[in-house]
């Protein structure tokens, strides 16, 4: 009924992407964009999503934002309602201003988390309605600096932090070294070909994170994997162009991603405890590439532990004894449905484990994700404000005795850091894979 | 290619290198290298504390290193890897060590006869392409996708030619990427440059480029086509008249396109990793006629026959004929020929070789941990600890075998020949 | 308006006294159809003063509502069946099923109706409260 | 008024069941070649035993986690929706129409329990409308159509409602039924009503893409 409503508060956000994007703007062009992508690159089912939704209001609790603003406007359907409606609605003709709001609402106010496709009782899919406007947003150039730039890193160096063909190989030989004062005979065999396992991570692990590299050398060691990684481009699996609209770059991406281990060899990729990484392999890379499903199978960390485990190939020395909780990240929960393996793998390794509510498929999200907290500082309060629902689940979680939380994405674990920090929660947050480092029986199943 | 017509084509085996010992002589040895003739094998080893060196034929090269990796044979049969001497790196060929010297040198690469050797290399924050032992004169702030000339005298490379920092999006949306051809930049820039083609003739190069954020097309010698496209892949330079070809998106579709115009009528939902016919006069593709279907297409009309999960590695026969690639379906591997998959299934399946007759097509392959050769269709020999690309004599009639036979302490490391003819 | 609803008034009356006829019942009074085939109403029975039906609609012959069929199914013209109930021969194959019964009767009242153009149609008009 | 009650009763009613035939068909084969072009997709991956199995949990009472949260919603949408469906279908005097008109029967409602029926979709009309109009998040995607769309639906049970029990203007009454019932029919397909047609194929088809791709419920 109303139009939608330009808060005071939205409008002081300050992004130099958005700003100086729409500067250039004029209105044609925005008709010419808006309908050029919703006539050449959409169908039956943004039609159907459109003229099916009954204005119901039943997904807006399924969306953290609202749950934890309660204002209307951060309901699923109401980011639907500022956005495409209206762009549907006007045949294209909006206001620069509008294009700006619409891509900020679709890049920092939705994590394309899917959860209200199970809230909706039609299954509508807002997340990929979300996509089409920041599809739309990219075509118009008006996109989060931030997720920009990664972009861009992305489509020079093919990973997300500017991280140059030199300096991956360089840190692999580093964790190479470190992990052979643990263990003497541990390799991070480079470029190996016919080995079993591809093992690929994100662009933020050489840059900020490189323990975890050392810490899955050290996993793949004991658990006798005949595995390497590649010391090309295409050893990064993460992927920003898939949360800009930028699908080409996407496609680019994963491309130089599954031929880096078709090169090799490899009979299957493993990639690291990441989820949208993983949701751009199996779910929308490789699509837009035009397979049907990863040419060369994915396995994610989860799955790949849970094997290991079931199979015997790793031990564990120690439980770990602090009582753990586990969030359930999206990409590979409704992404995957890994969370009863999530669950058999914590219970291997910790001696308490205490659910946190809602959990499994229906569990909260991080409010990182779907390239969210890639938007960086300028909207790093609405994402953290804007996730209290995640804060109260948590608090529920410790007051019943839980003091790790075990967050298996990277993103996941940023938006997680945050909000334990902002709320003061003080809960130690861990990957799944640092504390099976820390308990597992270390350098058994080396062989050269 | 090298010519093999000198290497020894006597019909027998011979055992090269007793490898199973080599753990006995060194704290560890990497997975080993075999030289195109199969007169040589090698690997990586630790020699001592922080000491790494190479063991060839069972004896270690007497220089050792802080670090040895990406050891690999030249196809005229010289021993390559990049070593860290000294904290400082280069490229040991044959126990010689280059005297260029820098912080880092990756991608090695070679000429087709093997003479060229390439690296891409890093020095004080600079980065260079090095060709045999000589590096560019000038250095850029960064580069990526070194492309060797088939001759090896030549390379090139993206660089970025202008400096930004991180979050400068606008600027980099004006372009701040280029290719330096042996160190000479082209005179424009570009958002973003990708994978380069040399021509046959080894003076032309061709590039994928971005012009705007939603602008590809292929620029040649630093000229972009006039036409623009949703995207392109590879483009490759015809070895008959020099004209570029790439595959190229229109409308959401792709297809082939020559100098900007298209010249194949279909459009698949995939088409990339176009080759040419050694005498350029016909074209093959790997495609996907539909989504989530895959084959090769043949001067425009693809096979018959699709694969569920992919199609890769495409060659084309010497005479032109044939196109084999590799397929799988269904997790399994197999070779197809001119779109008749081969009945054997495999793990995993390794680019098919013709024989330089056209007549046979051969491809290593991994069954249940083992590998073997197939030969049209047919398991050439016993299964292999590990083996290599067939390679065919330069007559055809005769094949050589290079693998490891038996496991452990036991394992040996042979060549063979065989005859092919009946 | 009012015309019609007046119209509509005379009609009921001569439908219902249509169906005072068919069923048997006396033939001067007000009454209504009643038929016993029906074990459970489920609409108020039909007013039906007889003789003014047939006034209004110049119904002469009896026969032209108390019809008369042969075993063959051929129509008797000669003959009527005032003296017996519809459901005598329009018997319900299962009595807890009373809509072919329905249908005959609203075939016979409604269906005349509609090609006469004259007449109550609806069904408020005639199961009136 | 006989007249009328004739045209809305006979050609008008052919006229509503072919728009709401011919326009579902329409609408649901168009939205199935526009996805063969556009979004070809969702036919690779439709899978027919997850699509059902997400519908199974969507259509019983209670069975996805939002209805067992939203009890008293889940309540009135499913009576609503069974009485909606099933009221025009069992009705009594609506079986005696069908039989007369294409001598087929089937099993009907009792008046008393019709008359309840009735007043449920009524009152859950009203539910809907004060929702629309109290709850923030629901009246903030409201739109006009959507107040019509509501009353296209109620119309043809407030008049039902009274006509059957012939109050005041029974006649009218009647006619506004058959006409807001046939308006209703007709406008299934090409309003949001046409929710009806989509629910299996965008239920369907998000089943699928959870079940057989993601491995995970949609429910």
């Amino acid at each position: 009924m109303a139009e939608p409503a330009l808060k005071e508060e939205s409008r002081e956000i300050f992004d130099e992407g958005l700003n100086r994007g729409i500067e250039k703007l004029t209105s044609e062009k925005i008709e010419q964009v808006i309908n050029a992508v919703l006539e050449d690159e959409t169908g039956a089912r943004l039609k159907v999503y459109v003229d099916t939704c009954v204005h119901c209001g039943l997904c807006s609790e399924a969306c953290h934002f609202y749950v934890s603003f309660r204002e209307p406007r951060f309901s699923p359907a109401g980011k639907v309602k500022q956005t495409l409606w209206e762009m549907l609605k006007k045949k294209g003709k909006v206001s620069p201003e509008f294009i700006r709001r619409a891509s900020e609402i679709a890049s920092t106010e939705c994590n394309l988390c899917k959860r209200c496709s199970m809230y909706c009782p039609f299954g509508i899919d807002v997340a990929y309605l979300m996509l089409v406007v920041r599809r739309i947003c990219h075509k118009l150039g008006v996109t989060p600096q931030y997720i920009q730039d990664t972009a861009h890193s992305h489509s020079a160096t093919f990973n997300q932090m500017w991280v140059k063909d030199d300096e991956w190989i360089d840190t692999l030989m580093w964790q190479e070294e470190e992990a052979q004062d643990e263990i003497p005979d541990l390799r991070i065999p480079l470029d190996k070909e016919g080995a079993d396992v591809f093992y690929s991570v994100i662009g933020p692990e050489p840059k900020f994170r490189a323990q975890l590299i050392y810490q899955a050398a050290v996993i793949m060691d004991a658990a006798g994997i005949n595995w390497t990684m590649p010391a090309t481009p295409g050893w990064d699996n993460s992927d920003m162009c898939m949360y800009t609209g930028d699908n080409e770059m996407m496609g680019r991406l994963k491309k130089a991603h599954f031929e880096s281990a078709m090169r090799l060899k490899a009979k299957r990729i493993v990639m690291g405890e990441c989820g949208h990484a993983f949701r751009s392999i199996y779910d929308m890379g490789n699509r837009w590439l035009a397979w049907q499903m990863p040419p060369i199978p994915v396995t994610h960390a989860i799955e790949f532990y849970y094997e290991l485990f079931r199979e015997g190939k790793l031990k564990i020395a120690r439980k770990y004894e602090t009582p753990v909780t586990l969030h359930d990240p999206c990409n590979i929960v409704r992404g995957r449905g890994l969370h009863e393996m999530a669950r058999y793998v914590v219970n291997e390794v910790c001696e308490e484990f205490v659910e946190m509510h809602p959990n499994r498929e229906h569990n909260f999200c991080c409010s990182a994700g779907g390239g969210v907290i890639n938007c960086g500082p300028p909207f790093r309060n609405k994402r953290v404000e804007g996730n209290k629902a995640k804060a109260d689940q948590l608090f529920d979680a410790k007051a019943r005795g839980a003091k790790t939380l075990i967050a298996p994405c990277h993103n996941c674990h940023g938006g997680l850091e945050d909000i334990i920090h902002h709320y003061g929660l003080g809960l130690e947050l861990k990957f799944l894979g640092d504390i099976i480092y820390e308990c597992m029986e270390k350098g058994q199943g080396s062989e050269m | 290619m090298h010519d093999s017509s000198n290497w020894d084509w006597d019909i027998g085996k011979k055992q090269i290198a007793d490898i199973g010992k080599w753990k006995d002589m060194f704290e560890w040895v990497e997975e080993p290298c075999a030289s195109p003739d199969g007169e040589k094998v090698a690997a990586v080893v630790k020699t001592g504390d922080m000491e790494f060196s190479v063991c060839q034929n069972g004896a270690a090269w007497e220089n050792t290193f802080d670090k040895v990796w990406h050891l690999r044979f030249s196809p005229d049969n010289r021993l390559a890897g990049l070593v860290s001497d000294m904290g400082e790196w280069t490229v040991a060929v044959d126990e010689q060590a280059w005297e260029s010297r820098f912080e880092f040198v990756w991608n090695p690469q070679f000429s087709r006869d093997g003479s060229g050797i390439t690296v891409a290399a890093q020095k004080e924050r600079k980065y260079f392409g090095v060709i045999n032992d000589v590096p560019w004169e000038k250095g850029f702030f960064h580069i990526t996708n070194l492309a060797t000339s088939l001759d090896g005298k030549q390379t090139a490379a993206a660089i970025q030619t202008v400096p930004f920092s991180e979050g400068e999006i606008f600027k980099f949306q004006e372009g701040c990427y280029s290719v330096a051809v042996n160190g000479k930049t082209w005179d424009r820039n570009f958002i973003n440059v990708w994978d380069m083609a040399f021509s046959h003739d080894h003076e032309h190069v061709a590039a994928e480029v971005r012009t705007s954020l939603y602008d590809y097309t292929i620029a040649v010698d630093g000229v972009p086509w006039n036409e623009t496209f949703l995207s392109v892949w590879k483009p490759r330079f015809s070895p008959e008249d020099g004209s570029v070809t790439a595959p190229v998106r229109i409308g959401g579709k792709w297809t082939l396109a020559r100098n900007g115009k298209q010249i194949w009528n279909s459009s698949f939902a995939q088409l990339w990793h176009h080759i040419y016919s050694p005498d350029g006069k016909k074209l093959a593709a790997i495609v996907a006629p539909e989504f989530g279907k895959w084959t090769v297409a043949v001067d425009d009309i693809p096979w018959r026959h699709t694969f569920g999960d992919l199609a890769a590695d495409p060659v084309f026969s010497p005479d032109g004929k044939r196109v084999a690639c590799v397929g799988k379906e269904k997790e399994k591997w197999t070779v197809c020929v001119n779109g008749e998959p081969w009945n054997s299934m495999s793990d995993m399946a390794w680019k098919p070789v013709f024989s330089p007759d056209s007549k046979h097509v051969a491809a290593k392959v991994e069954k249940n941990g083992h590998y073997t050769i197939i030969m049209d269709g047919q398991a050439l020999k016993n299964d292999f600890e590990a083996v290599w690309d067939p390679v065919f004599s330069p007559d055809g009639e005769k094949i050589l075998i290079r693998g490891i036979e038996g496991k452990g302490d036991d394992a040996k490391y042979c060549r063979e020949v065989l005859s092919l003819k009946k | 308006m009012k015309k019609k609803r007046l119209a509509a008034y005379i009609a009921v009356s001569v439908f219902v006294s249509v169906f005072a006829v068919i069923s048997g019942f006396s033939q001067e009074d007000v009454t209504t159809v009643h038929d016993s085939a029906f074990r459970r109403m489920m609409r108020p029975a039909v007013r039906f003063l007889h003789d003014d039906h047939n006034e209004k609609a110049e119904i002469e012959e009896c026969s032209v509502c108390h019809h008369s069929y042969d075993a063959m199914g051929r129509k008797l013209e000669d003959e009527s069946s005032e003296d017996m109930a519809c459901s005598e021969c329009h018997t319900l194959k299962n009595v807890d099923d009373p809509v072919p019964l329905i249908r005959v009767y609203h075939l016979q009242c409604k269906g005349c109706h509609l090609e006469k153009n004259a007449g109550p149609v609806m069904c408020g008009e005639c199961h009136a409260n | 008024m006989q007249t009328l009650y004739n045209f809305v009763s006979g050609p008008l009613v052919w006229l509503s069941f072919m728009i709401f035939i011919g326009g579902s068909l329409y609408r649901l084969i168009s939205m199935a070649v526009l996805a063969k072009k556009k979004d070809p997709l969702v036919y690779v991956y439709m899978d027919w035993y997850y699509a059902l199995r997400s519908i199974f949990h969507w259509i019983i009472p209670f069975g996805s986690e939002n209805m067992k949260k939203r009890p008293v919603m889940t309540l009135v949408t499913f009576v609503f929706h069974i009485c909606l469906i099933g009221i025009p279908i069992f009705l009594f005097a609506h079986v005696i129409l069908w039989e007369e008109a294409w001598n087929i029967s089937w099993w009907f409602i009792s008046d008393p329990v019709a008359d309840i029926m009735t007043l449920a979709v009524i009152a859950s009309c009203i539910f809907f409308l004060v929702r629309r109009l109290v709850l923030p998040e629901v009246r903030y995607l409201t739109s006009y159509s959507d107040f019509v769309i509501l009353a296209i639906v109620a119309v043809p049970f407030i008049t039902g409602f009274w006509a059957y029990h012939q109050w005041f203007g029974y006649r009218l009454m009647l006619i506004l039924h058959i006409l807001s019932g046939e308006i209703m029919l007709a406008a299934i397909p090409f309003t949001r009503l046409s929710h009806a047609l989509f629910f299996p194929v965008t239920r369907g088809y998000m089943g699928s893409e959870f079940g057989a791709v993601k491995n995970a419920k949609d429910w």
